[in-house]
């Protein structure tokens, strides 16, 4: 199944502003987080600074996230994980309040109560959490929800190659499969697990292979493309939308940064990332869309540009929003 | 005035399910055995006849993933009633309870509710052993995020359960085993009461007078409530009158009931048949310590509750940490003839 | 693998066994737990007479007890479920205490503060749990133990049909993949979880099938048969022996009982038990020890006869026995 | 006398274990990141150069599965320590940790050791939000089988550390994270201090007092005792005089210490970083509510704590739900000029 022009583009469009959110990230996350500022003795304060506490980015990992949501409507559900900003973006999630939300403001998608691991956007249908494997029961629910409602909505769940050893994806991708829920599993493997590599956390190389102990399809994506990602995620969601239940596919990526900003990365060989960096799928689709005859170099300087112009208007809107008030901490555990 | 009929609570909370199962269509139940069976504790008995297995799902033994589900279809315009079969099987899906189904509508600034009913049986006394016999009600109060509603009659029962149903929120609904009424279980006859037929609710946060009394207060709940009215009933012969607060939800806590009586009887008892330390008593008496300012007491306060063992199996052993009528009884005496320093000047 | 006739006499017997404390014991519960004893109203009453509580009896499930029970030795460690009895013979547990356990004694394994799911016997390395999939993480941790102790010592964890669904099934099958831990992993198919049928509650027909995607050997016994098991089950032993890992074997088998003493089995076809008795393992397998020459009509009486003595006693042991003091309760929350 | 040196709380935790594994070939860890990362929080730094991974052990994410194989493992004759990276996480495994861990033991009727200790970090205060900044040791506390030990400094980490591996019994041991000494996270210096190279032991039960006072006592434990000590330092200008309690461990409690104490100033503040109800404040604020017989208190007793909603993840949000050395000191001023009511003459 062919992307075609508008979903290729739609596609690298998507990428270039997941990493420009990204990168920016990396960079802002840092803005009072090092001496001198810090308490003396320390090399880096993870609670300074605009925007405190874990950060987990996902540069390197655009394609799985813009492969599956390219075959998305805005009524279908996403369900991230703890490194979400991509799946978020891909899905729709307003970069401004998504901002807003790690900077902890008041415009943000929780009001900043949330933080960057725990975005919901119920118009876009999309949520995260900090736990490990959780993606996948809520998105059962999501799926069920359609179903009981007969709307043809699907949800996906996506996980990385690390949570699939956590006893909720056992108990979801039966669940599915038996009730037929149009549902679609995607496993995401960056090959480590903070600084635990994939063959030291499961006893075989592809996730994907223990589909068929659930009586569902299990799709391989080998390669770390946005195009190879929506080929196989195609069928998958189309399945789903028809009512023939769930599918697990697994994309192989590639993480470019820490697992979480200031992580010492003494685990990971020296040259790993550069040699990743090599493949990055970013000007790989360039080159492609080029061949295609689907973009100019004028306009791909426009997409570049476009992308920075969001990215850097999302920031100075998360900036220049106010802060909670202290006692809104009271507010909202029930509604 | 619709007509009342004495009811089991097993049979109020299934009516109670069944009633908002009519009247709105993205009602429905998950859980293991609530189809054919009815739910073990008979919490959802005939429900299958009336509204079949798409509405009454029989759930593979999967708590995470269903009670995760739930919160999912919840978020998406369901709402969804789980049971999980035991409290004391917490432990396998404790992350979906009280990480997400919780945590979420907090996460979100408010932006997403999720109307989920979190059914589940508690408690000991048929000597089940340390993992089907437990309370822990006060470790899902403790954690932020659900309303927490344990009955202790059938009336209540179903009045809390139409209002769980209706509330926006995470609801966890503690059902005593000892006062379903169950044709297989031992239970007390208290619990089985007149239930009207129509729906109505009972608010949330307003503890109950089961008894009014003068001399000593007893804060409690569940089936507790039900020996706390045979050991009051019992020590009237002593001439002490006995005041017994049923507080039906722990969250949100009826704070003011609590104080309330105490105020007017300067004694106050605990009675609880969860884990003494860390727990409901201790949150119970930490009120009236807080308020020593507005609140006189005759005697130092009192807490019974299972002393910080495992639930053991063996009759005497489980009678012996289970708080009975005679304990109750016992520990009110002896608040009878106990009295409390005067403070230093200051 | 032929069992041959010293471990096929020894399989027969301890069926006999088994068989016949279940049976002793299904009418021994009963006792004080009917009318007119109980309260008015009541058809039963699960806490009252000499054994109260829940009971899990496991009658025409004595074939995968025994087929795996027999490769085994004092040192390796058995878990079983909530359904521990037919597990816990075969490991060898000495009926009397397992007996006055259940009576809630001080003579009981657990000096009456376990409960018959909760049956520890340290000595021959048995132990269970009342919830469901909790026997596989404990057994992994035995045979963890042997591999750093640098013994032969291999581990056995029992679990249902209806247990495979659970997350920690999954985590652990993983776990002793990934670690090559010598663990059999054994469930025990006997259609029901409570009242609901394996195909209401798992995606698959054969729970074995989930092993290719953990990596190790799935094997699958098809009848219910004693010799059956004892063919399977040996190749899984040797090779964890050896040092090569797990294995997951799936036995059909049957349940006689409802799934505790009082279940009303509403969910259950009437004839369903009857015709399943046609194939009682048991009788089988002595006309196939006749067949043999194993056994002759008057060895047969015999092993029935010390059969039901060795259960009588028993019981006898456990009803004479003297009850725990109530304070005794305050004891054994640490050594 | 062996010569001593200042460590961080986390140097001296690795150090314990790594002695211990020094003289005993049965203890090892498992956890995740335990290995080339050192532990996410430190708490296993260098021990895979010393020790290897057979005995310094990655796992998968599956906490469930490892610790079970813990617990198994113990009953094996090993003594293992296993690493729960948060105490957040705990939904996910607590099955195996209350209903196995902790009460084989007794079910077993004593028969049975389970020498396995439970590594765990707790707190906030550095924005990880809802899922990665809770303390919960009461809820461990509750539930009856585990020992739970949550230091405040290196001395006592070492030592409750080193008693934690001798000990047959299962060993919850929570380590706040702004007490580590992290380089990369802010924390209070007077949580590093004076270590002895020598293993040391430290009895579980026996609370410290911290800092000896007259007016008013501060019951607390792990980080917030280091933020109580602030608060006394700051309450001197005032002339307050402010005794501090560490209760080091929660279960063994020391009931004596905090009873002895508010027995002298007749004040009490519970200081917490858990949540509000239901939880810590109410046990301690209990067993004084339970000896006024004994106790004459001079004001009401007082607690601070969560009060009772997730950790939000905005700065200013979070800081008013964490107690702050500012918030103590509030307290304690608030109970300097409170007075309780005259007891009614019986
Ligand atoms: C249940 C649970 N266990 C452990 C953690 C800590 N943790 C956070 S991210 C992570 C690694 C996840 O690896 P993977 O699933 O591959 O996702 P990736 O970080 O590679 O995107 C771990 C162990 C957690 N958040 N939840
Ligand atoms: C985690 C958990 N969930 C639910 C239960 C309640 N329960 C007890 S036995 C049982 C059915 C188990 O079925 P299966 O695993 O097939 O074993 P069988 O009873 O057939 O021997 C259930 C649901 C439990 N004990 N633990
Ligand atoms: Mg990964
Ligand atoms: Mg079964």
């Amino acid at each position: 199944m062919q992307a075609g022009k508008e979903a290729e583009l739609w596609m690298y469009e998507k990428m270039l502003e997941i990493r420009h959110f990204e990168e920016t990230m990396a960079t802002v996350y840092l803005e009072g987080k090092l001496p001198p500022l810090i308490q003396k003795g320390l090399a880096f304060d993870i609670g300074s600074g605009p925007v405190p506490g874990e950060m987990h980015l996902a540069a390197g990992q655009e394609p799985v996230a813009v492969g599956v949501c390219a075959h998305l409507k805005q009524t279908d559900t996403v369900v991230g994980t703890h490194r979400p900003h991509h799946f978020a973006i891909a899905k729709g999630v307003p970069l401004g309040r998504m901002a807003a939300e790690m900077f902890g403001k008041v415009t943000g998608l929780g009001k900043g109560k949330g933080g960057h691991m725990h975005l919901f956007d119920p118009v876009n249908r999309f949520s995260c959490s900090g736990i490990i494997g959780a993606s996948l029961p809520p998105a059962c629910g999501a799926a069920l929800a359609a179903k009981k409602l007969g709307k043809d909505w699907v949800a996906v769940a996506f996980f990385g190659e690390g949570a699939a050893n956590q006893g909720a994806v056992h108990e979801s991708l039966n669940l599915a499969a038996l009730w037929k829920l149009p549902v679609i599993f995607v496993c995401e493997d960056n090959k480590w697990a903070i600084s635990v590599p994939k063959s030291s956390a499961t006893s075989i190389e592809w996730v994907a292979d223990r589909a068929a102990g659930y009586g569902m399809p299990g799709i391989k994506v080998a390669t770390n493309d946005a195009m190879a990602v929506y080929e196989a995620a195609g069928p998958a969601v189309q399945r789903a939308r028809r009512g023939e239940g769930p599918s697990l596919i697994e994309v192989k990526t590639d993480r470019y940064l820490g697992h979480f900003q200031g992580d010492p990365e003494v685990y990971r060989p020296k040259d790993e990332v550069a040699n990743l960096r090599k493949n990055d799928p970013i000007p790989r689709m360039a080159s492609h869309l080029k061949l295609q005859g689907y973009m100019t170099d004028a306009e791909e300087a426009k997409l570049v540009a476009l992308a920075r112009r969001r990215v850097a208007d999302a920031f100075e809107f998360a900036r220049n929003s106010p802060d909670p008030e202290p006692q809104d901490a009271l507010q909202d555990v029930f509604v | 005035m619709s007509n009342t009929r004495k009811l089991t609570m097993a049979q109020a909370i299934a009516e109670g399910i069944g009633q908002e199962m009519q009247s709105d269509d993205t009602v429905f139940v998950m859980g293991e055995d609530i189809g054919r069976y009815g739910g073990i504790f008979g919490a959802t008995g005939g429900l299958l006849d009336r509204f079949g297995p798409d509405r009454i799902m029989d759930t593979p033994i999967s708590e995470t993933a269903f009670i995760g589900t739930a919160t999912g279809a919840a978020a998406a315009g369901m709402r969804p009633i789980a049971e999980l079969m035991f409290v004391d099987f917490f432990g396998v899906c404790m992350d979906q309870i009280y990480n997400h189904l919780a945590k979420n509508t907090y996460m979100a600034g408010g932006h997403i509710k999720l109307p989920v009913v979190l059914t589940t049986a508690i408690g000991g006394g048929y000597n089940d052993a340390a993992q089907h016999s437990q309370c822990l009600y006060a470790t899902f109060a403790h954690m932020p995020g659900l309303k927490v509603v344990v009955p202790s009659n059938a009336y209540d029962a179903k009045g809390l359960m139409i209002q769980a149903i209706r509330d926006d929120n995470p609801v966890l609904f503690m059902y005593h085993k000892g006062i379903m009424g169950l044709p297989w279980m031992a239970y007390f006859e208290g619990s089985s009461n007149e239930v009207p037929e129509a729906a109505y609710t009972i608010p949330f946060g307003q503890a109950r007078v089961a008894r009014e009394g003068s001399d000593v207060t007893i804060v409690t709940l569940s089936q507790m409530v039900q020996k706390a009215l045979l050991a009051a009933e019992e020590l009237v012969a002593e001439r002490i009158s006995v005041e017994v607060i049923d507080l039906r939800t722990l969250v949100p806590l009826d704070r003011e009931a609590v104080l309330r009586s105490v105020r007017k009887t300067g004694r106050l008892l605990v009675a609880d048949e969860d884990y003494l330390g860390f727990g409901l008593t201790g949150e119970i008496a930490a009120i009236v310590a807080e308020n020593l300012d507005t609140v006189q007491l005759k005697a130092p306060v009192k807490r019974v509750a299972v002393p910080n063992v495992p639930i053991p199996y063996s009759r005497p052993l489980e009678r012996f940490v289970i708080p009975q009528v005679g304990s109750l009884v016992a520990a009110v005496r002896e608040l009878m003839t106990a009295s409390v320093r005067q403070p230093l000047e200051v």
